[in-house]
């Protein structure tokens, strides 16, 4: 199966903000959060489709997102996701005895997933945490 | 030497903090006033009985008194603290601060141990028989007063920033570390035996940290001086050889830091240096 | 109604000239009156001493710069910790305690009355947010405007009467109660990094020397009639040779006093008290400053008493905060603040082995002793600069007997014990001038004129000790004295008690002064348009959002004065 | 000529991020918000769409579901849970207005809890490095004014902060400053970012190699010469040519992001970057500030300090203020599971923290106080709907630079629905009555 290794970093993108006003459950803001940004080297070994499916995986856990080439020059190696559940998914909760878990530059494994859905913060939610 | 005995009665979810379980506190009380101490389990104060049961006689002098704890303590933190005499020999995990401000005395525990272990510690030895947390012989924030005296020995691994602003003594890690062991040190020894994360030495103004595994890199900071057969920790001369560096610089530090060359091809560039001195 | 009486106390009230006369006080709706009715609620102070609750003139106790200490010294915290009880907030005490904390040492010392002596103006709303959260105390603050942009534009163009109503329109907006300088230009040349010299160094890019604000700022303080003179950390505050700079300072604006209250207050006189060339031979310029002091009455000043223990240094002198960095080696903070101001803060440790502590030690005490007249030297800490306020009592001992200032000077460095005359000084405080030095002298100068007295009228603040003066002698029974001045017996705030026996066993929120100075309306609406015009050029805020309201003082007590009458 | 039903409200400060833009002009007519002038794209969404994903009724979880309940009885049962606790964490803050953060820390007091804020998993390695080496810091306009060097390191203002780059750093015009001519931009980051591409010069660094880059650049600072020729992917001749551009400005700030709080060392990328313009001043002016991301998360640590000493994380169980991140921390006390109940108001862990760590929080009675629905608020025990601050509710906000500033109420909330002050002095006098205080 084809497969990049690459280190993933989160943070902020405008899309993630305006998303995030709009209301989480919103389209915009799973529009602007559920995506993995790559470059476009990665994108071609993939052999994705801007927008298409893939499959990120660390250590501690792995989520499908839609696969982007950066607007941000990413060097090859490097993936961004917005901040938000989907990355939340694949972040170290190790904080050193900092305080603060270990959001960036985590080892990610990035392959194609283009059968399989991206979940919905509602799928999210309701799958991922225990009923009450 | 009396030996006293707790075991832990239930399993404890929230924060205890147990600064009382200490041969200092404890000796010469009776069994009864020593299941009437007081302590915190979160925000609730509670008798060591609540938790614990108690078996053997701590009814003698401190420096007389072995105190045993047993069960997964976890979340008992602050055991030991300030102690001046005795011992205290945990079998099970112990939570975060244990021995801290100890000035002397021995803790043994048999299992892991949490961070801050040996916190502001002045004097004493405290071995882990297991891993330890981040910050083993530290300072706390925003003051400068880490580890002085005594040793810590951990068997297992160790997490980040072991000997945080350490001023002396000895932090001795048979496996791994994660990064910064010694930033800030100022005097005293960290010896990392397996491999180290990084950044070994950072901001460091004196003492001696010693790597025998693989250090991924050197900080920039720390410039090369030679390469050493052996290295001198307490009295132990080990043998190398090692590559030695001073720093850190940009805090116009005089620490030297030692990393075993056989564990390191990846630091060979040093070498380029040795024969420029040698020219 | 509610009614109180003190009865039989030892009252040292100097403002009305009692000077440990055995009477009763009579309380009725917060204020001293004449008489209460046989249902009055009775307080014993017999065989103590009873005196006007405490005014602090000069106290570093709230705002972003306490705050930003705060935030970064959490080693000074842990040592001194307090847990809520029913009546009072929990808290963390030692050089920089939070705020409710804050309330609560300075009622137990029989405080009151409290000033924030420099507020960056533009962060005042802070300061406002901090005081509101400091109970039992009355408070106000002081807005520092000696590097103010407008005010060296204004002064600078020689436009003294719009400038004047520019400070009236600031102490308003900021709610403030003084004009505060500190190092008047030099705060605007460390904001490129850059350091003044004495008082006639131009500012860069202003074409103004400190010597033009504190005159300029000094009249404007007249003219406006505001009640406390200008308020001044001088110039060279990190040099050795200071001294001259504090008297030039003094004696620049002599010519300017036509009698009455003194013009000028200048603030922790030992800071700026320091004869000789450098670090190595500085020595005590305080008998030059005491001689000047006692020779002129224009002038009245607070000490900034050294206390030998570890404490936060903090002021809006950024430059000096740097140069203490460099010499301790501790961390160091800077908050520099656009248009008006800067601030630094350093963690320091006077210590008795230190030659310059030693000496700043002597300074601070040869000033109280050396000035004659007591309403015109202050007792403080600059807290917590020279040390936290809780160690008041340890001055008062110092200032009450030799023997106590013996004891202290005996282990100090030797070279520096050689060069002080502190160990040769005769004088002690009595009870009378002590209650001078804390209360009526502060509540003076700062122009309250509800406290610092017991007389008719006056707010209900009194603080009562256990100290018997007819049977004390406390040149030899200093730490007694030292004891009761620490925890009150009684502190009473507008008839109400507060703390009894050193606990604290009531609270209020305490109300905030500040003034709001009237200007002719033409002169006004005229700095307002250049306000309105040049506001925006100079700060990162919307001029209508800077002002605070009325309403967001917890408990506003406003003074009006009109300028020019 | 306006109608009637519409108003115009100026000034109106932004409660976006920590910019604290106060220059908006709002436009509303009959009750609702058509136009937000001077607002950035992200604030023209917060403006126009607030309405968006709203709840009105205060829920409580029966049978397994979140169901509408009365607001005394949300009141009760969050009392309830926060005064059972042994150990609750009161989490969020960073949304709110400083008041609310009083009122917080006080329940957070009474119950014997930990009051945590966002700072923790965004600018606490700021702090946590402040405390070992101090900050030089000051407010914007000072960087308006003077600065002739800009750097923003692991930072995108143009996507997170986007009006900060025009108001008051590289774009806008200063007393001595005419405007992007005389200043100089640095970008530090992995990615080339759109803010890289403004800068005159562009540093990509390799992901969590800040540490090495910022003693490479200390070392160049002081004129020592650099051994090692590649440190964390930059040349050692880039890193000597971007330390004389510090040494020789005139007015230098370094405005970092949570790319360098995040990234490998934390705190210790903070150390040496506070010590690296601590080390500057000596021959320059030189001052540093975060690039702080939520509106209110500066008030929250301020009012977290006055009351308490320490700007966040800090255990109240033991009746006095504690604090020791990675100790009282959120995260960590989530990871190791250690509350055993939450309240979280304006924040939504849940969406932003590591999954185990959120995990854990559905899995304790939790309340929630918030205006919009969320991840967190859909697995919360008890959810209360509060009026947006800001728009709906005024108080008072710090900027990144810690300058304060009053938010109007522009609107009223929907009806029924609440302020954060309000709902949260509801629980505290219940809390007190429950506790016979």
């Amino acid at each position: 199966m084809t497969l990049v290794k690459v280190r993933l970093v989160s943070g902020r993108s405008i899309g993630q903000g305006k998303g995030k006003e709009l209301g989480k459950f919103s389209q915009q803001y799973f529009q602007s959060v559920a995506i993995c940004e790559l470059s476009s080297d990665d994108m071609n070994i993939l052999a994705v489709p801007e927008g298409g499916n893939v499959r990120v995986k660390t250590d501690f856990g792995d989520v499908v997102v839609k696969a982007y080439t950066s607007k941000q020059s990413l060097p090859k190696g490097i993936a961004f996701m917005p901040y938000g559940p989907w990355a939340n998914r694949l972040t170290d909760p190790e904080t050193h005895g900092s305080g603060m878990p270990s959001l960036k530059g985590i080892e990610a494994e990035v392959s194609p997933a283009l059968k399989e859905e991206v979940p919905t913060l509602e799928t999210l939610v309701k799958n991922l945490y225990s009923e009450k | 030497m009396k030996e006293i005995t707790f075991r832990l009665k239930r399993p404890l979810k929230v924060p205890v903090d147990a600064s009382c379980i200490s041969p200092d506190i404890l000796g010469d009380k009776t069994n009864e006033e020593i299941l009437s101490f007081e302590l915190w389990e979160g925000n609730r104060k509670i008798h060591l009985s609540d938790i614990f049961t108690v078996e053997g006689d701590a009814h003698t002098s401190s420096d007389d008194l072995e105190i045993r704890l047993v069960g997964d303590m976890k979340k008992v933190r602050r055991i030991g603290r300030g102690m001046m005499t005795g011992s205290i020999e945990v079998k099970g995990d112990v939570g975060m601060h244990l021995g801290e401000e100890m000035a002397s005395g021995r803790i043994i525990v048999n299992g892991n141990a949490g961070s801050w272990v040996g916190s502001r510690m002045k004097g004493g030895s405290i071995e882990i028989h297991g891993n330890a947390g981040d910050f083993v012989g530290s300072a706390y924030r925003g003051s400068r007063n880490g580890m002085k005296d005594g040793s810590i020995v951990i068997e297992g691994n160790a997490g980040a920033e072991i000997g945080c602003w350490m001023r002396g003594g000895l932090v001795r890690v048979k496996g791994k570390t994660g990064t910064f062991p010694g930033v800030h040190m100022s005097n005293g020894t960290v010896l990392v035996e397996g491999d180290c994360e990084g950044r070994a030495g950072a901001q460091m103004t004196g003492g001696k940290v010693v790597v025998l595994g693989s250090l991924p890199s050197i900080l920039p900071s720390f410039v090369f001086e030679e390469i050493r057969d052996k290295v001198k920790v307490t009295e132990e001369k080990l043998s190398g050889p090692f590559y030695t560096f001073l720093g850190d610089v940009n805090e116009n530090g005089s620490g030297r830091l030692s990393v075993k060359v056989s564990s390191n091809p990846q630091l060979k560039w040093c070498e380029s240096y040795v024969e420029t001195l040698e020219d | 109604m509610s009614e109180l009486l003190v009865r039989n106390g030892y009252v040292y009230d100097p403002l009305n000239r009692i000077n440990g006369e055995k009477m009763d006080i009579a309380i009725r709706n917060g204020i001293v009156v004449d008489d209460v009715g046989s249902s009055a609620k009775l307080v014993d102070a017999s065989g103590m001493i009873v005196m006007p609750g405490g005014v602090d003139i000069h106290s570093h106790i709230a705002g972003s710069k306490v705050n930003l200490a705060r935030m970064i010294r959490p080693e000074d915290h842990e040592r001194d910790v307090e847990s809520r009880t029913s009546i009072t907030r929990a808290g963390v005490g030692r050089s920089i305690p939070s705020t409710f904390t804050t309330g609560y040492r300075y009622a137990r010392m029989g405080y009151t009355t409290v000033f924030e002596p420099a507020t960056p103006p533009m962060k005042t709303r802070h300061t406002h947010e901090e005081l509101n959260d400091t109970p039992m105390i009355d408070k106000g603050c002081f807005p520092l405007l000696g590097n103010n942009w407008f005010v060296m534009d204004y002064l600078r163009e020689g436009k003294l009467e719009e400038c004047a109503a520019y400070v009236a329109w600031m102490l308003k907006a900021t709610k403030g109660y003084a004009i505060k300088l500190v190092n008047p230009g030099g705060v605007e040349a460390w904001g490129w990094g850059k350091y003044l010299t004495g008082l006639d160094d131009p500012v860069p890019r202003f074409d103004i020397t400190p010597r033009e604000i504190v005159r300029g700022l000094c009249k404007i303080n007249t003219y406006l009639n505001l009640p406390h003179p200008i308020h001044v950390h001088t110039n060279d505050l990190a040099r050795a040779g200071n001294y001259e700079t504090t008297i030039k300072t003094m004696d620049c604006v002599r010519d300017l006093y036509h009698g009455g209250k003194p013009i000028i207050h200048i603030t922790h006189v030992q800071f700026t008290g320091r004869s000789g060339t450098d670090w190595i031979n500085v020595a005590s310029g305080a008998p030059e400053i005491a001689d000047y002091v006692n020779k002129h009455e224009h002038v009245d000043i607070d000490i900034g008493q050294i206390i030998f223990t570890d404490t936060t240094t903090m002021t809006a002198d950024g430059s000096f905060q740097f140069l203490l960095h460099l010499i301790s080696g501790n961390k160091w903070a800077n908050t520099d603040v656009e248009a008006e101001t800067g601030g630094g803060i350093v963690p320091f440790h006077y210590k008795k082995s230190n030659y310059v502590n030693c000496i700043q030690w002597g300074i601070g005490l040869e000033l109280a002793l050396m000035i004659k007249d007591p309403w015109r030297v202050q007792m403080t800490t600059d807290h917590p600069n020279a040390g936290p306020f809780t160690e008041y009592p340890r001055i008062i001992a110092w200032l009450m007997s030799r023997e106590a200032r013996g004891r202290v000077a005996r282990k100090l460095n030797k070279s520096a014990h050689r060069r002080l005359d502190v160990p040769g000084l005769d004088r002690e405080y009595s009870f009378y001038e002590i209650a001078i030095a804390t209360r009526a002298a502060t509540a003076k100068t700062l122009g309250l004129k509800q406290k610092g007295h017991l007389g008719l009228g006056a707010d209900g603040d009194i603080s009562i000790y256990a100290i018997d003066p007819t049977t004390i002698n406390p040149s030899r029974q200093y730490k007694l004295v030292r004891r009761a001045f620490r925890k009150a017996v009684y502190t009473i705030k507008e008839g109400k008690i507060l703390v009894k026996n050193g606990e604290v066993v009531d609270t209020v929120p305490g109300k905030t002064f500040w003034v709001d100075p009237k200007v002719p309306q033409d002169t006004y609406e005229k700095m307002l348009s250049n306000l309105e015009r040049k506001f925006e050029d100079y700060y990162t805020m919307q001029m209508s959002n800077y002002p605070i309201g009325e309403e967001y003082l917890l408990a506003s007590k406003k003074i009006e004065t009109v300028a020019g009458s | 000529m306006t109608a009637l039903s519409e108003k115009i409200i100026s000034d109106v400060v932004c409660t976006i991020c920590g910019t604290g833009c106060d220059d908006l002009q709002i436009r509303i007519k009959d009750g609702k918000i058509i136009e937000a002038k001077n607002a950035c794209a992200v604030s023209i969404s917060k403006f126009l769409e607030q309405h968006a994903q709203r709840y009105s009724s205060p829920m409580i979880r029966r049978d397994g579901e979140l169901k509408c309940a009365s607001f005394d009885e949300a009141v009760c049962k969050a009392a309830t849970i926060l005064s059972e606790s042994r150990y609750p964490i009161l989490l969020g803050w960073s949304l709110t207005s400083a008041e609310a953060t009083c009122i917080g820390v006080e329940l957070a007091e009474l119950v014997g809890g930990v009051v945590d804020n966002n700072t923790g998993f965004c600018h606490g390695p700021g702090l946590i490095g402040a405390q070992d080496i101090g900050v030089s810091t000051c407010t914007l306009g000072e960087v308006r004014h003077r600065a002739d060097v800009v750097v923003y390191w692991g930072a995108n203002p143009i996507h997170a902060h986007p009006r900060h780059i025009a108001r008051y750093t590289v774009l806008s015009k200063g007393r001595f400053r005419e405007g992007r001519k005389e200043r100089k931009m640095i970008v530090v980051d992995v990615r080339k970012t759109d803010t890289a591409r403004m800068a005159d010069l562009f540093i990509q660094i390799e992901p969590n190699g800040d540490y090495e880059l910022l003693s490479a650049l200390r070392m160049a600072v002081k004129g020592e010469e650099l051994e090692q020729q590649v440190i964390a992917g930059v040349s050692s001749e880039r890193i000597e040519e971007l330390a004389d551009l510090l040494v020789r400005c005139e007015f230098g700030i370094i405005f970092y992001g949570v790319g360098l709080t995040m990234s490998r060392g934390k705190s210790r990328n903070l150390d040496a970057a506070l010590s690296l313009v601590r080390d500057l001043n000596r021959s320059t002016k030189f001052l540093i500030m975060p690039m702080r991301g939520h509106f209110n998360v500066c008030g929250a640590n301020e009012v977290t300090s006055w009351i308490t000493g320490y700007p966040y994380a800090v255990d109240l169980s033991r009746g006095y203020p504690f604090y020791n991140p990675g100790e009282t921390s959120a995260v960590d006390i989530l990871s190791r599971r250690e509350c055993d109940s939450a309240l979280v108001i304006s924040s939504d862990p849940v969406s932003h923290l590591p999954y185990s760590v959120a995990k854990y929080l559905s899995e304790i009675p939790l309340v929630t106080i918030d205006p919009h629905v969320t991840a967190t608020t859909m697995v919360s025990d008890v959810a209360f709907p509060t009026a947006i601050m800001g728009i709906e509710a005024s108080g008072s906000l710090y900027r990144m630079d810690g300058v304060v500033l009053e938010c109007k109420k522009l609107l009223d909330p929907p009806q029924s629905v609440k302020s954060d002050v309000d709902v949260l002095r509801a629980i505290l006098d219940r809390v007190k009555s429950l506790k016979g205080a």
